[in-house]
This record gives structure tokens, C-alpha cells and sequence, in this order.
């Protein structure tokens, strides 16, 4: 008697939001005939491309229960750590020392930054036992702070070719920061799917004593997923860079926000265990499609703040009621 | 490729580094109303100061088929790629007020020259510091707008051009209040206790200035400190007659906006050679000269 | 097997177990027993590395060994079934069972197709027909044990700590289990089997060991012991089994339902509840015998108006007809419920005794806008004293009663509201005999003032020792209403499903 | 034997924050002469006044175990209102009629406005049971998008004497903001403590379904909740407005993460049901204390964040370790 409802369930979990995606896309494609071409296709893919790396890993913080308001500050610290080390390489006037980076080395710096400041947050959050909130706040005011004093304010420019293909280049017809979120997500899709890793970071957000009890190394795994975190916002800083040919000492601001709004259109529950990476792609785009969308309807500028809100409310009231099974 | 270039009218884009800031709403407004005014379809677009979201915007503009762009950088490097991509897709770019660093990207750049405005600042500041004995130092603070945004430090570099000769001038406290009213209030109102003996406030925009004037009064100091701001807002003219603050640089958003609207204009009409850089001087507005922009004191 | 000596464990301010020493042998059934809070679990999360920090010495197979993990305790030889399940809701039985001990592919990827295959051999071996693919949230509560004995079962372990694993399963269930125990014990593997259920101990065990006050009392060889010994063990005196004086004067009738129907959530053509009707007399108390899922608890739910827009139904109290369309009218008309799972709809666990006492009651606390904590303390008190509810004070956090106390907790709270009917839910679920005793005793003396009883009870001893008639419900029907000379069987057959 | 436990810890609870507060206040007395002196003390206090209105309100919605983004633009719509019809009144050319506002009206006006975007949170997050980060979040957009619309983008300056009274007067030698915030916190400590509402409040945050099931109201408690947080916000939108005389458009961004901040240094635990009002005007007063010390001490506003940073995390690490007791 419990059958239908189990086959059915997964699949409107799978696709929750796909439903207010359409209508959406239906919509603008009414009322602007700019909407369904190629070109604005890849356009939308390309500008949520940051969002869908930097929300990737939120949906993993996320489904252990956590969260991470640093996103946007670290973003902002590994572009610019990759742009100043490119630009400028590291110089030790005492040992008279110079050490050049090439874009590869200075990619690497800009992701190991990341993954360093994630790891942070996530040593600060299992050894302390601090709310995520709190010690990721106080992450978001520190990298920040420390992106200022690293690019004393200035943006840094001027990053060369090799570099900026990252963000606009074309591969294959399609552009690079879509292969590259693309390719994240297929990786994280696989790890959340397909090994012990993802199991355990759904058992956490579930239960966490429960995972504790079946012998899951909740401080590794978390450890593990704010460190990932980090390196995905280095990813979105890297691109962002890469795609201005700038670093900018106040990119990402408020990014978490919008990030934080894809997973949890996307379906990801705030307090953790339920939810997917293809839910949070779905909410990225839809965040996209509309930002898009409001621009090509030609949208006041401070109507679209209303009109996006109201959105957002719409779609997740959709979300809601077309999976409410209780 | 542009495919509304034949029917209807043409389509000219304003996209403005922020609309959270009356400064730049009065720029994006003019520059729209004055493209509607020569016959123009306008549309304002907001980068809400970052330059991702600029990026954004200059690809939808793009796509869907706008046939100029009146632009407010957000950062004279970060949008010089924006620019290059419009000019690539045969798209003039009009810059206002900030620049971007780049001879050739833009068609012409309409520019408000924030450090020659605050070295005008600086030098009036100078002047109207009391006269001491030498050797006696004069305290004075400066607030700096947002510290990753490349006008602050323009500002600022202007200003000290030209206060940093004297030496018996001295920063005491260098504070950043994110061009931000509240936020100038409260941290004079800290600095006003650290340092009650300061003669002098420099702010980087006006909004600042009434907040550190706000401060300064509750404080009962508006006799003994001196309080100057950046922009020419309405309320920092208002105050600069009713002898409450110091001087202002007056940046002329309307003039900038309009005229490159009718720049714009007249590209569609053929022309092809700008100015690279058209300066619009910053003119500054004192307790000294006042009585000449009496007409700006009441809002039009 | 597994020795445990001078064990001592402190918690802030309590201690929970205090030189224990005893020992566990293999091939046998060592029986814990003890009141609630004498220390049974806090000995068994010791055993099995859950708690690494405590005083004193486990050996092992002869060595002394000390698990720094329940990781470790596993490896090295001993799984449990914890008291409090510990399933994670959101993922399947399968996923459930592997965790932590994943089958993988040669590539490092998870080996679904082997995990899957096994589950379904465990769950066969269990009797538990369900897909192993279904979500643990959707399980009932006692279809969650099962699984939590699968996972203990699935790796090979030398020692099987069972800690109330049969609370919540229905008696075909057990008798599963305990076939299961039966083949374990012949693989000599050591079972160490806690329960409040006496009958299943004298079934099952071969030994006991007594905790009391998280002192190690006795412990020997389970032949020849009677109920009277092994209860005078546990508590320290002797305590008398009630029976309800079987009286079957004439009943004012006080609560009648007319066919009441409730509908599924999702396949609303469906019904979960079919065409219920009964009635419960005044000072009677009604029992509701069924197996799991039989729709008992939705049946009190709904009465209790937690159903409203899947309801249809006529109810009359007092021969007065109500409505009833969230739980506030359904107190203001005179129910009360206490709900089948305590720790999450009973008890708001972080807020304290007294708060909790009063959370149905404030209105009648309130002067002039504010609440009299004056008032409010003496209620505590008075329900504190009545029901011997073992606190430390009425300030203390209810989280941190013992499982009796806390069901006392409920009791007193839906006491206060003074209810005309007072539903019940497995009222004495995982309670020790003692504390069992005393809310039967409570029962009673509320039927002899008047209040109606209804009381839903898996287990028939219970049923049958203090319900005046007894309704049977299987697959949401009412299949039958019988009084308590009823047989054993002629209950059950009532109670087993017609379609399967 | 457990009596000792239970006298001290609610001692501990309520005071959680304190030893961290002394331990700042102590290190900038050290560091500053001018720290601690009674003028600074008023500073800091009116200061955080705002915040402190704010966060109670925040508290409330965070011990329901829900959480408020929209309490900064919340906070502008209403100062606007109120500052937009003291200014203009309302004008209705088609019926030639002009009803003008006096301070008090104009004041009502926004404490209405507050609280009605509060319920219309309330309402969205209970009536379609929608997740309150995200009802909340597109609040925040939809409230400063109809502030952009009101304002047009413009400070409304010049708004009196009496009004701005509010905001810059004294009263008996004590600012009025503090005397405002100071009593909210008391009318609010009273409610939380000493009625029905606090205890329903404290109820839903520990365990939903046993508030329900004791008969609880839970929507009504709910959506008067977040009506009380609007409110608030609201008073917090005419204290800025009346100190500024000038209600900015884009007053109170981000305050949402000051006021969060503060509800979860001062102990309140965002899983909701645990916590206090006291606690949250301690962690104002943290947060207050740290932006007064550090302008005092002229930290360089590079190394400010990054200092800010680290002493929320160092405060909310000695709470916990302070107060750790199981
Ligand atoms: N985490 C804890 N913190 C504080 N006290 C605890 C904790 N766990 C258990 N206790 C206390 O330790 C004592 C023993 O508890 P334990 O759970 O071992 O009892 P039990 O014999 O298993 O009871 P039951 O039959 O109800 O399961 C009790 O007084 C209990 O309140
Ligand atoms: N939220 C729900 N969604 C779908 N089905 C449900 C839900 N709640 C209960 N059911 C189904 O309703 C039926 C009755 O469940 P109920 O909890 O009333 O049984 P019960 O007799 O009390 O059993 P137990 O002894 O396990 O408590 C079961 O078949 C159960 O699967
Ligand atoms: O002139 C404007 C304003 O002063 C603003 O406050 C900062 O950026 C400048 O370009
Ligand atoms: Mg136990
Ligand atoms: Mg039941």
C-alpha cells in the first residue's frame, strides 16, 4: 500500500522545482521573443556558472545542517590571491628573492586559498562545536578584510589572455565556465550518488548522533565538506576574475544570499539530510533565467527588486504545494 | 547582427555602477530622460557596484539588440572587458563620470575628475584650517567612502596631494564609513571621543559629510570643527549656505548624463569623432563662493 | 565473554553508574534489569564505545580493551541496538543498514546492487516486507526496529547488545527476534538483552544481572525465578500486578463516535479509517488492541482533531455533539491525548518539568495578562507529589528524566486540564514494571472518579489487565468490540489483516 | 546531588556572553583611556540601540526556531513612510485631496508599516508552510525594491525638529533611543517571561507538534511573531531616520547579519527554543563595543573586518567553553 507513493516521491523530489522553472521560462518567452535564442542561452548558463560552483558547495553544507556565509569574502580573497600572484609574483626583498607564477601556479594558489579558508571554517566549527552561522559570519568579515589589505583596495588588472580564457572562452561551442560548472556538478552529482562520502554527508545532516553512533567520522566529513565549499567559492572567484580580467576587492558581496536562495528553491532543507545538487542547479537557474528574464522585459530597475521577490515566493510556493504529500 | 536596428526607434542602454545612491539615480535618470528626448527608447540597468553583474548586463544589452550604452563603470578596470565586448559587437559606449582605464575601448568618456576636484578641496581646506603658531599641530579625520571602490582613494589621494605639504596638519584617525550616512555618524561620534580636540573633517561623499556634521553638532562641536564632503548633493549645498558645512566639490551628474546622451545621438547620426576623454571639471562649492550656486539650493 | 569491572560513570552532576561489576557469558541470553534510570543504558554505551570516558576496566575475551568509538567497539567485536532509534530518516533501509560499513566496487564507487541484495536477505530474515529502497521516514515506528535489528545483525559480532529492542514491534515480531536469538545463541555468540517486558525475559534469558541506582546488585541464573523475585530484585520490595475488579455495572454513555472516516493524505479515494463508530462510558476505560499500522493512533488523532481536513465524523460528549477541528477544542471540549512518542509530541524536551506541566493550562494561570508563577510552581508540585515523579526539583529539564518520569510528565500535564475523556497511546512504552504499575494504579482511580479512559495498547497483558471492554482494530476498520473475558486468541484473530 | 547543577546554570545561561563582554571591555579600556568614560558610554549605547530593537524582534523569530533576512529593508520601507508623509502627506490630485501627517500619525504610519510587512511573513511562512529564510529573503528584495519606489532613489531629508527629537534627544540625562530600546527590551523581557505568548513561543521552538498537540495555535503565535519582529524593525527604521533627519533608501542593508549575529552571540540557538532576550542585548552590546573600540583605537578599516572577525569568533569560543556542561 506504501509502493505508489515511493515510486513517485523521487522523482517530484528530483525535479521539485522544475515545474516554476517552466512556467517562468514560459512566461518570459511570451512576452519577449529575445528569450529563446541560442545566444541568450548561453548567456543566462554563462552568468549562473559562478552561482552554480559557489552553490554546489553550499548544498553540501547545507545538507549536513550547516551553513556558509563566507562564500562571497572567499571568492573575492582567492581571485585576488591568483590575480596578485600572477600579476605580481611573490618578491622577498630581504633574501632577494622573486618567485614568478605562471597561470597554472597561480589558479592552484587562488583554489588552495579557498580550500584553506573553508578548512578554517570548518575546523572552527568541529573543534569548537560553533554554530556554522557564526564562525562562517565571522570567516565572511575576515576574508574580506583580508582582501582589502591584499589588494589595498584596488582592483588588480590586467591578467592576460591565457588567463582570462578561463572566463570567456569558448570550447566546443559552449562556454568555458559552463564546461567547468558543468563539470563540477557531474563530480559532486557522482561523489554525492556514488560514494561513502555523499552517504555520509546526507547521515549527518539527517542525524547527526545516529551517524555518530554508526562509526561516521562527523568531523572529518564536515571538515571535508566546508573545505570543498571553499574550494568551489575559489572556483566562482577564479572565474569572476577571469571573466573581468580583474580581481575586485568587493566582488561577491552578498553572494551567499543568492547562493543560499538556489538551494533552497532547489528544493535543499535548511535544516539539513534532504536535498540535491541537481535541485540547487535548477535553483541557480531559475534565479538566473529571472534576473535575465527582468532585464529583457525591460523591467524598472527597482521594480525588479519587487517583481524578483515576488518570484521567489511564487516559485517555492509552487515548489510546495505541487510535492505536498502530507 | 543587430536585428531592431530598422523598425522602431533605436534602444539606448544606462547601465549605472548603483542605483543606492541618489548621486547616481539623478545620473541614470538624466541620461535616460535625455535619450527619450531626442526620441530614443531608455532603459536603466542597475550593476548594484559589482562588476559580475555589469558583465551581465552588458551581455544582455547586447543580445537583445540596444544600439548604445551610456555607462557608469563600476571599476575603471574591472569593466574595461564590458566595454571591449560591446565595441566588439559594434556597440558605441558613452562613459559618465568614472572612467575606464583604456585609450580605446570606449567611444568617448564623459569624466568627472575626482582628484583634481578634492586637490581643489585640499587646498581650500588648507586655507581655512585655523592659523596656529608653527609648531602647533592641528588634528583633523578623514572618512573614507568604501574602502575596495577606486573613487575613495582617488579622493583621497587628491586631498592629501595637498594637505600632506603641511606638516603641522595631522590625520588623526583615517576611518572608512562605506559612503554611508548612519555609518559616518557613529564612527565620528566614536572619534569625537577618542580625539573631542579635532578642528577638521574631510569626507569622500556628501552623504558622509552630513552624517559627521550630524555628529559633530550633537557633540556640540559645530563651532570648533570644520566639516567637508565630495559631491554637490542638495542637502550638503544647503548646508554649505546656512553656514553648517564647510565646501564640496560639485560634480555635475545632469551635465555629464546629458551630454552623453547627446553623444550618443549624434553617433546615430554619423558622427564618428569624440573626444577620447571630455573632462567635466568638479567645481568646488564653499563658504566662500556660496552666494554664486544659490539657484542649486532648491531641488528643480 | 565481557567483563566489566568497577565501572563508574558521571555525567555533570549525576552519577549513573557506580562500581559496577559483572559479567557477560557467550552462547547465553544475559538479561539486564533494572527501574528506569538505574543505569542500564549508560552500562551498554560503555560497552560499546559510545561513551570512551568513564572509570574502571572492560575485558573482552580476556583482554582489557577500551573502545574510543562505537566504530571501534564494532571492529572489534560488539554491535548494539540502541534504545533510541538511530536511523536516519531521510535515507532508505538499505542505506541505513550499510552506514558506515558501505560495500564498494573496485572503483571506490558504492557497491548498490550487493548493499541492496543483502538488506533484502536481512529483512526476509526479519519478516519485514518493505521494499529495501523505502525511506526510514516513512516507516512506523516499530517497522524502524526491525531495521535497527537488521543493522546489527548484518555484521558478524562476537557480543549483540540489545537495549529494548522489542518496545515498539508487535508480537509476530518478536517471536522473530527471538528465533533469531535462538540461532545466535547456538553460533555462541554472547546476547546481552535489555527489557521491561518480564514475560520475554523469562522466555528468552538464561541469566540476569541487577541494576539499581547504578549499582550492580546480583545477578545468577535465570531457572527458578519468579516475576515476584526478579521485580523485588529491581525495585528493592515487592510490588503487586493490579487488575481492574471486572464490574460490569451500567455506563452513562460520555464520548460516541459515529462513523468516522479519515482519509489518506495522498491517495485521497482512500481511506485510512473506515466507518469507525464506538462509544466510551463515563468512569470506563475502553482498550484498542491491533497490530502495527492498524490505524490506532490515527484513530486518536483524529478524535483530537489533528485531521481536520482529511475527517468526516459525528462525535457527541456527553450527549452533546462537538466539533472538533484543531487540538485546542478538542481540550476545550475535554479531551486530552497522550501520544504514542512522547520525546517529540509529549514533551517539549528543552523546557523544564514545571513548563511543561503548565503548557496546556496557562490560560487558567493568567492574571491580569501575566502568568502567576506562584500558581504555576504549586501545580508542578501538587502533580510532582501525586504521581511520585522523580525530579530533582520542577526547575529540572525534562530531557533529563528518566523515560517513567517523563510519560508522568505527559500524564500531569493533560491531567491539569481536568479532561472528561483521557486518550492514551502505548502509555507504558519502554516504562519499567514499577513506574507501569503506578500510571495503571493512576488509570484506574481516574475511571473510579469518572473520567473515560480510551487506551491504545500493543501489548494484550496490558490491555487485558486494565480495560473494562476492549475494541479491536485492524486495517482501519473497528473488526470487533469484546469484553475481558475474551481469549487471548479470539482477540488476535480479530486483529490480523484479512487481506494478505 | 544535582542540586548544585541547577542553581548555577541558569546563572551561566543567562549570562553566557559576559565573561567575553568584560574580557573586550577590559582590553579597549586598556588600550584606550577614552573607553571608558561616561559620554562613550551613552555613545555606544545609542549606538546600538537600533541593533538591539532589531534583534530582539530577531530573537523572537529565531526562538521559533525561523529567521528574519528582511529585517533591513524592513527597517527602510518604514522609516520612509513614516519620513515620506511627514514630508509630503499624501496627495490625491484626482479628488483633490491632501491629508497631511503630523509626527505622530507619521510615526504610526511606520510602525504600521512594519508590522504589516512582518505579517505578510508570518503569513506566507504559515500559510503555505514556506521555509522563513526563504519568505524572509524575498521580503528583503521586495521591501527595498518598494523603498527604491517610494523614495525614487532620493533621502527624504528636513523632517523637524520633534521628529528627529527621537533619534538625537535626552531624557533625564539618558538618550532617548535608549530609552526607547531600553524599554522595548523590558516590555519584551515581561512578555517572554511572564505570559502566555513567551511560553508559546519557547514551546514551538523546542518541538512543534508538542505545542500543537497541547493545543497551541501555532500560526497565530507564529504570524504574531513576525509581526512583533516588523514592528520592531519598523522603530529601528524611525530611530535612524529621525537621528539622520533623513530617511536614505538604502538604510539598513545588511543589518540582517548584525542582528543575527547578535541574537546568536548573546546564545540564542537558531534550531529555535533555547535562548534570551538578555542574552541578545549582551551580544549587541559586544557588537557594539567592538565598532566603538576598534574606531577608537583607529584600527586601519583594512584590518577592522578582519579584527571584528576574530573577536566574534574568540567571543562565541569562550562562551562555549565557559558554559560548557555535558
Ligand atoms: N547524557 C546524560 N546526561 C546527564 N544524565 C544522564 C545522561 N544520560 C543518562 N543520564 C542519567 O543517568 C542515569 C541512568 O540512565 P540510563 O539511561 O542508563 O538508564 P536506563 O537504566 O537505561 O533507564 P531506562 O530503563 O529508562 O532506559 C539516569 O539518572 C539518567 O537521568
Ligand atoms: N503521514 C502518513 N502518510 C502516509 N501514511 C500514513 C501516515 N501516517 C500513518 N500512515 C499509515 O496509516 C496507517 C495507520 O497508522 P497508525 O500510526 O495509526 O497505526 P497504529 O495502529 O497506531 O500502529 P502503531 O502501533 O505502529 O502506532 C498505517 O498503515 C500507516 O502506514
Ligand atoms: O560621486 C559618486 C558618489 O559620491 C558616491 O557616493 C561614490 O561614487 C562617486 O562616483
Ligand atoms: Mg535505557
Ligand atoms: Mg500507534
Amino acid at each position: 500500500m506504501q509502493i505508489p507513493l515511493q515510486t513517485y516521491r523521487p522523482v517530484l523530489l528530483k525535479f521539485q522545482s522544475l515545474i516554476a522553472l517552466l512556467i517562468l521560462c514560459v512566461a518570459i518567452g511570451l512576452l519577449s521573443d529575445k528569450f529563446f535564442t541560442v545566444a541568450n542561452g548561453w548567456n543566462v548558463l554563462r552568468q549562473i556558472s559562478v552561482n552554480v560552483c559557489i552553490s554546489v558547495g553550499m548544498t553540501l553544507v547545507v545538507l549536513t545542517a550547516g551553513i556558509d556565509l563566507s562564500v562571497g569574502s572567499v571568492l573575492a580573497l582567492s581571485g585576488a590571491i591568483a590575480a596578485g600572484l600572477l600579476r605580481n609574483g611573490i618578491e622577498l626583498p630581504a633574501n632577494n628573492l622573486y618567485i614568478g607564477f605562471t597561470v597554472f601556479g597561480a589558479i592552484v594558489a587562488g583554489l588552495l586559498t579557498g580550500s584553506v579558508l573553508g578548512g578554517f571554517n570548518g575546523w572552527a566549527i568541529t573543534r569548537f562545536n560553533l554554530p556554522p552561522f557564526v564562525a562562517t559570519l565571522a570567516m565572511l568579515t575576515i576574508a574580506r578584510g583580508l582582501t582589502m589589505l591584499w589588494t589595498e583596495g584596488f582592483p588588480i588588472t590586467g591578467l592576460g589572455d591565457s588567463f582570462t580564457f578561463l572566463g570567456t572562452g569558448w570550447f566546443l561551442g559552449i562556454p568555458l565556465p559552463v564546461w567547468i560548472s558543468g563539470g563540477i556538478v557531474l563530480v559532486v552529482v557522482l561523489l554525492m550518488d556514488q560514494t561513502r562520502f555523499g552517504r555520509y554527508v546526507y547521515a549527518i545532516g539527517g542525524s547527526e548522533s545516529a551517524a555518530r553512533l554508526s562509526g561516521v567520522n562527523i568531523n572529518r566529513i564536515k571538515m571535508l565538506v566546508y573545505t570543498i565549499a571553499g574550494g568551489l567559492a575559489a572556483v566562482g572567484g577564479l572565474l569572476v576574475t577571469s571573466r573581468l580580467d580583474s580581481a575586485q576587492p568587493n566582488a561577491g558581496t552578498s553572494y551567499e544570499l543568492d547562493s543560499i536562495a538556489a538551494v533552497v528553491i532547489g528544493g535543499t532543507s535548511l535544516s539539513g539530510g534532504r536535498g540535491s545538487i541537481l535541485g540547487t542547479v535548477q535553483g541557480a537557474v531559475i534565479i538566473g533565467v529571472l534576473n535575465n528574464g527582468l532585464v529583457l522585459l525591460n523591467v524598472s530597475p527597482f521594480w525588479q527588486q519587487v517583481v524578483k521577490g515576488i518570484v521567489i515566493l511564487l516559485a517555492v510556493i509552487i515548489d510546495k504545494s505541487s510535492s505536498r504529500n502530507d | 547582427q543587430k536585428s531592431s536596428g530598422e523598425q522602431g526607434p533605436k534602444k539606448v542602454a544606462v547601465i549605472i555602477s548603483t542605483l543606492n545612491n541618489p548621486w547616481f539615480v539623478v545620473l541614470a535618470e538624466t541620461a535616460a530622460a535625455q535619450a527619450k528626448s531626442l526620441g530614443y527608447e531608455a532603459k536603466i540597468f542597475d550593476s548594484q557596484n559589482n562588476t559580475a553583474l555589469e558583465t551581465d548586463h552588458f551581455e544582455n544589452a547586447i543580445v537583445s539588440g540596444f544600439d548604445a550604452i551610456l555607462f557608469n563603470p563600476t571599476d575603471a578596470d574591472g569593466s574595461v572587458v564590458n566595454v571591449l565586448k560591446a565595441k566588439e559587437a559594434g556597440i558605441p559606449v558613452f562613459c559618465m563620470d568614472r572612467e575606464v582605464n583604456s585609450a580605446k575601448a570606449a567611444t568617448s568618456q564623459i569624466l568627472s575628475d575626482n582628484y583634481a576636484g578634492c586637490v581643489a578641496i585640499g587646498k581650500y581646506f588648507v586655507q581655512t584650517m585655523p592659523k596656529k603658531a608653527a609648531g602647533t599641530t592641528i588634528n583633523y579625520v578623514e572618512i573614507l567612502g568604501l574602502v575596495g571602490d577606486n573613487n575613495t582613494w582617488n579622493r583621497s589621494k587628491g586631498f592629501h596631494s595637498v594637505v600632506d605639504l603641511y606638516p603641522n596638519l595631522k590625520m588623526v584617525a583615517q576611518q572608512s564609513a562605506d559612503f554611508d550616512r548612519n555609518k559616518a555618524l557613529e564612527v565620528v561620534e566614536s572619534i569625537l571621543q577618542a580625539h573631542p580636540e579635532i578642528e577638521g573633517i574631510f569626507c569622500g561623499n556628501d552623504a558622509m559629510a552630513m552624517g559627521a556634521y550630524q555628529a559633530v553638532m550633537a557633540a556640540g562641536k559645530a563651532k570648533e570643527i570644520k566639516v567637508y564632503g565630495f559631491d554637490g548633493a542638495q542637502d550638503v549645498i544647503e548646508s554649505i549656505s546656512n553656514g553648517k558645512i564647510m565646501a564640496t566639490g560639485l560634480q555635475s551628474p545632469q551635465t555629464m548624463a546629458k551630454t552623453a546622451a547627446i553623444y550618443a545621438d549624434e553617433f546615430f547620426k554619423g558622427k564618428r569623432d569624440f573626444p577620447p576623454k571630455m573632462p567635466v571639471a568638479v567645481e568646488l562649492v564653499s563658504q566662500a563662493n556660496i552666494t554664486d550656486y544659490s539657484a542649486l539650493t532648491k531641488r528643480n | 565473554m565481557l567483563i566489566a569491572e568497577n565501572i563508574t560513570k558521571r555525567f555533570a552532576g549525576v552519577t549513573a553508574l557506580e562500581n559496577v561489576c559483572l559479567e557477560f557469558q557467550a552462547g547465553k541470553v544475559n538479561a539486564v534489569i533494572g527501574e528506569n534510570g538505574a543505569g542500564k543504558s549508560t552500562l551498554m554505551k560503555i560497552l560499546s564505545g559510545v561513551y570512551p570516558d568513564y572509570e574502571g576496566r572492560i575485558l573482552f575475551k580476556g583482554q582489557p580493551v577500551r573502545f574510543a568509538s562505537p566504530r571501534e567497539a564494532q571492529d572489534g567485536g560488539i554491535a548494539i541496538i540502541h534504545q533510541e532509534l538511530n536511523l536516519i530518516p531521510y535515507l532508505s533501509i538499505t542505506e541505513n543498514i550499510f552506514l558506515g560499513r558501505e560495500l564498494t566496487t573496485q572503483w571506490g564507487m558504492l557497491d548498490r546492487k550487493a548493499m541492496r541484495l543483502r538488506t533484502q536477505q536481512l529483512l526476509d530474515r526479519l519478516k519485514l516486507t518493505v521494499s529495501p529502497e523505502t525511506l526510514v521516514a516513512e516507516l512506523k515506528v516499530g517497522q524502524q526496529q526491525v531495521v535497527e535489528i537488521a543493522k546489527a545483525l548484518l555484521i558478524d559480532s562476537e557480543v549483540i547488545i540489545m537495549d529494548e529492542p522489542t518496545s515498539a514491534i508487535s508480537e509476530s515480531e518478536v517471536e522473530v527476534l527471538f528465533s533469531i536469538i535462538a540461532d545466535l545463541k547456538k553460533a555462541n555468540k554472547t546476547i546481552v538483552y535489555i527489557s521491561h517486558k518480564l514475560d520475554e525475559l523469562f522466555k528468552m534469558a538464561d541469566r540476569f544481572v541487577v541494576l539499581r541506582d547504578g549499582k550492580s546488585i546480583e545477578s545468577g541464573d535465570m531457572r527458578g525465578m519468579t516475576h515476584d523475585d526478579i521485580i523485588r530484585k529491581m525495585v528493592g520490595r515487592s510490588v503487586h500486578a493490579i487488575r481492574r475488579k471486572v464490574g460490569s455495572e451500567l455506563v452513562k454513555p460520555l464520548l460516541t463516535v459515529k462513523n468516522l472516516c479519515l482519509k489518506h493524505p495522498v491517495r485521497t479515494q482512500e481511506n485510512l479509517l473506515k466507518n469507525i463508530s464506538f462509544q466510551v462510558g463515563r468512569g470506563e476505560i475502553v482498550g484498542i488492541f491491533g497490530l502495527m499500522g492498524a490505524g490506532r493512533t490515527e484513530l486518536l488523532e483524529t478524535l483530537f482533531g489533528l485531521h481536520p481536513k482529511r475527517t468526516s465524523s459525528t462525535i457527541e460528549l456527553n450527549g452533546q455533539k462537538i466539533k472538533v477541528n484543531k487540538p485546542a477544542d478538542a481540550i476545550e471540549a475535554g479531551l486530552a491525548l497522550v501520544p504514542e512518542d512522547r520525546k517529540k509530541d509529549g514533551l517539549v524536551l528543552g523546557l523544564d518539568v514545571r513548563t511543561n506541566i503548565s503548557l496546556t493550562n496557562l490560560r487558567s494561570l493568567e492574571q491580569g495578562g501575566f502568568l502567576n508563577k506562584t500558581k504555576e510552581t504549586a501545580l508542578a508540585k501538587k502533580y510532582v507529589a501525586d504521581l511520585k515523579i522523580k525530579t530533582s526539583s520542577e526547575k529540572q529539564t525534562a530531557r533529563n528524566l528518566s523515560g517513567g518520569n517523563q510519560q508522568k510528565i505527559v500524564l500531569s500535564k493533560w491531567l491539569a486540564t481536568n479532561p472528561k475523556l483521557l486518550m492514551l497511546d502505548e502509555p507504558t512504552r519502554g516504562i519499567d514494571v514499577n513506574a507501569k504499575n503506578e500510571i495503571y494504579k493512576l488509570i484506574l482511580q481516574l475511571a473510579d472518579e469518572g473520567m473515560g479512559i480510551l487506551v491504545v495498547s500493543s501489548e494484550l497483558p496490558e490491555i487485558l489487565a486494565i480495560s473494562d471492554r476492549i475494541l479491536v482494530m485492524s486495517e482501519g476498520c473497528l473488526t470487533s468490540e469484546l469484553s475481558v473475558d475474551a481469549s487471548e486468541d479470539e482477540i488476535l484473530k480479530a486483529a490480523i489483516p484479512q487481506t494478505l
